[in-house]
């Protein structure tokens, strides 16, 4: 088995999970009643899955980097650390967003749908 | 011989013109909004997506930068300013 | 026919941008403005995802910087409406 | 002083991390090219300048110290969220929820604490925080499957899972 | 004003020196990679904007931003005009001279094709172009949102 086919096995893998798990995040869209339950399958759904896709592109990468030679391999370098910082703004930006949209939502007057408990009180 | 790559890729990049489409229709269609400033954020985030599809990359960032935030903000600040509900 | 890695992103692409017409399909249909937000954050997502594969497709790899603006700005514009959001109240069911 | 230099750091490892690959084989090999370590000292040094007040006030000094924590919280926070997603998946395709919105004190005082703990539990197990208040410590958390729980305790537990710990151990 | 939730102002307060030096990248790297003054003023215009939404209304100094924006143009003309001493207006005259500022010219040699790279010391008057362009951008992009946000969300009523 040569390099090409590990360095493949290993992308499907990755692309599977991460596609899988894209997915789920927008049929949870659909199957969810309001949007409470809408921002759970959306944020976590989508920022797992979007870790491993770019986990795919850092495996591409590093493949490339090992076919080719040196003169090349400075592009590659580039495409993994600018696919890191992306994947770090995301894991930041993204609870953040849910936060608000959640927090709007409550404060806007959205109830909670088929909620067993309700807590939540008006807070300055 | 036609790759199947070829057909893939223009499936994909048909599925994102016709996003750009039905999310411009939904702008118009809109009463509230603010409901259609959001479909202008995802038109516009798509039409991104669309200039880097064709090579573009000066003007996807452009329109990245003005489209997704500062039009966002600027379109807030006027519904703010007036009514949000469209009457007519 | 050959089946190398590029080919494997560009299945990762065709299937993102079902995605993205599913999440639109919320953003049409959702009854209340919360609920298109959700949409909206969830196409930013997926974007985000599918300019870095876009990225590594083309092998042009200085587009990637494309999406890590994407990434900041669209949490910008999320803020914007959620700020709105807070302040009015929602009435839902008609749009 | 300190904030100072964290900023600085943390702002030349980013710049370093953007510019990955900008060698020409010479000195560096492939990596850096010197003329862009030169510009990212200069940048991280303008940038800290900038907005030392801004990070400052979010984060404290003792954060530094414990930088190796972070590294060690990492593996947790990414079992945790490969938990929550196959929980997720679950739920969408048999669509068995009972949600419900549920108020907890998890006694953090910092608001670096209450981000750290709010953002991980986001991405965790069925919960999403919904509102923070600002005068007292309470955090509304919405929880997609409420179990029946007696004490506050308790509550705790089952919300935050570990995490309410780890906060509390990286920024307080 | 009032403002946003604890989380949102922590999360923007550490993503603002972050987004500053993203920002300041794509200016800098403006003749190299995709991106230049506009592009990268206009991200640090939107970190201004972050601010604004999330802290709520403070002290603005609107005269400095006027006077940077005022700036930023001045310095691109008259880096346009001094090219007129070389023979042409625009003309680029930092390009290879004795002057050590963006001065290396660079042949393509190998290594340089395929990686997108060059120096960024090879801009000529390019750079300063898009260092001027950016701080224009940065200062007239910000007046424009600070000046709208303020008129709108000091009212007190609900929309």
């Amino acid at each position: 088995m040569d390099t090409e086919t590990i360095f493949l096995i290993i992308m499907a893998v990755l692309g599977g999970i991460s596609m899988f798990f894209m997915l789920i995040g927008v049929i949870g869209l659909h199957r969810f009643p309001d949007v409470y339950t809408r921002l759970h399958a959306a944020t976590k759904a989508t920022t797992f899955g979007s870790i491993f896709l770019i986990l795919v592109v850092i495996t591409y990468g590093i493949f490339k980097l090992t076919e080719g030679n040196g003169e090349t391999s400075g592009a590659f370098m580039h495409l993994i650390g600018m696919s890191i910082v992306a994947l770090l703004a995301l894991l930041i930006t993204n609870p953040t967003g849910a936060h608000a949209i959640a927090r709007a939502a409550r404060r806007s007057g959205v109830k909670p749908e088929q909620a067993v408990v309700d807590e939540f009180e008006e807070v300055d | 011989m036609v790759e199947w790559t070829i057909f893939l890729f223009d499936a994909a990049h048909i599925l994102i013109l016709v996003g750009i489409v039905a999310s411009a229709l939904m702008v118009v269609k809109f009463k509230d909004l603010i409901s259609a400033a959001i479909a202008l954020a995802a038109c516009s985030l798509l039409v991104s997506l669309e200039f880097l599809i064709l090579q573009a990359p000066d003007v996807a960032i452009a329109e990245a930068a003005v489209g997704a935030l500062l039009t966002t903000a600027i379109f807030i600040f006027a519904i703010r300013g007036s009514r949000r509900r469209e009457e007519y | 026919m050959t089946f190398g890695p590029t080919e494997l992103l560009l299945i990762g692409i065709a299937v993102l941008s079902a995605g993205i017409i599913l999440a639109l399909l919320r953003l049409f249909l959702g009854p209340t403005a919360p609920d298109r937000v959700v949409a909206l954050d969830t196409v930013n997502t997926i974007v985000v995802g599918l300019m870095v594969a876009f990225a590594a497709y083309f092998q042009e790899v200085v587009f990637v910087d494309i999406a890590v603006v994407y990434a900041l700005l669209s949490f910008g514009a999320t803020m914007f409406i959620a700020r709105y959001m807070e302040r009015s109240k929602e009435t839902g069911g008609v749009n | 002083m300190l904030t100072f230099f964290m900023t600085f750091i943390g702002v030349l490892i980013l710049y370093l991390l953007m510019v990955l690959g900008s060698g020409n084989g010479e000195t560096m090999g492939y990596l850096f090219h010197w003329q862009e370590l030169v510009a990212g000292v200069i940048l991280s040094l303008i940038a800290a300048a900038i907005t030392r007040a801004m990070f400052g006030k979010a984060v404290n000094n003792k954060l530094f110290f414990r930088f190796p924590l972070f590294l060690a919280y990492i593996p947790v926070w990414f079992l945790y969220l490969t938990k929550a997603n196959i929980e997720v998946a679950i739920m969408v395709i048999t669509g068995n929820i009972r949600p419900g919105i549920v108020k907890i004190n998890p006694g953090l005082k910092t608001n670096l604490g209450k981000t750290i703990l709010a953002n991980s539990i986001t991405l965790t197990p069925g919960t999403l925080t919904v509102d923070l208040s600002e005068n007292s410590d309470d955090m509304y958390i919405h929880w997609i499957n409420v179990k029946e729980t007696k004490t506050m305790d308790e509550k705790i537990k089952g919300v935050c899972g570990p995490f309410a710990k780890w906060a509390r151990r990286l920024a307080e | 004003m009032e403002q946003m939730s604890p989380i949102v102002r922590t999360i923007i307060k550490i993503a603002f020196a972050p987004m500053f030096v993203f920002g300041a990248y794509i200016i800098l790297h403006g003749h190299l990679t995709p991106g230049g003054g506009f592009q990268g003023g206009a991200i640090i215009a939107s970190l201004m904007a972050l601010y604004l939404v999330a802290f709520g209304a403070t002290k603005w100094k609107k005269k400095l931003l006027s006077g940077i924006e005022s700036g930023g143009l001045l310095v691109f003309i008259i880096t346009g005009f001094l090219g007129l001493f070389s023979g042409y207006m625009f003309y680029n005259f930092l390009s290879g001279s004795d002057i050590p500022i963006f001065n290396q010219t660079i042949d393509l040699m190998p290594g340089w094709e395929h990686a997108n790279w060059a120096p960024i010391w090879s801009g000529g008057t390019v750079s300063i172009m898009n260092i001027a362009v950016g701080l224009e951008v940065i200062a007239a992009l910000s007046l424009i949102i600070i000046t709208m946000g303020l008129f709108v969300f000091d009212k007190k009523e609900d929309a």
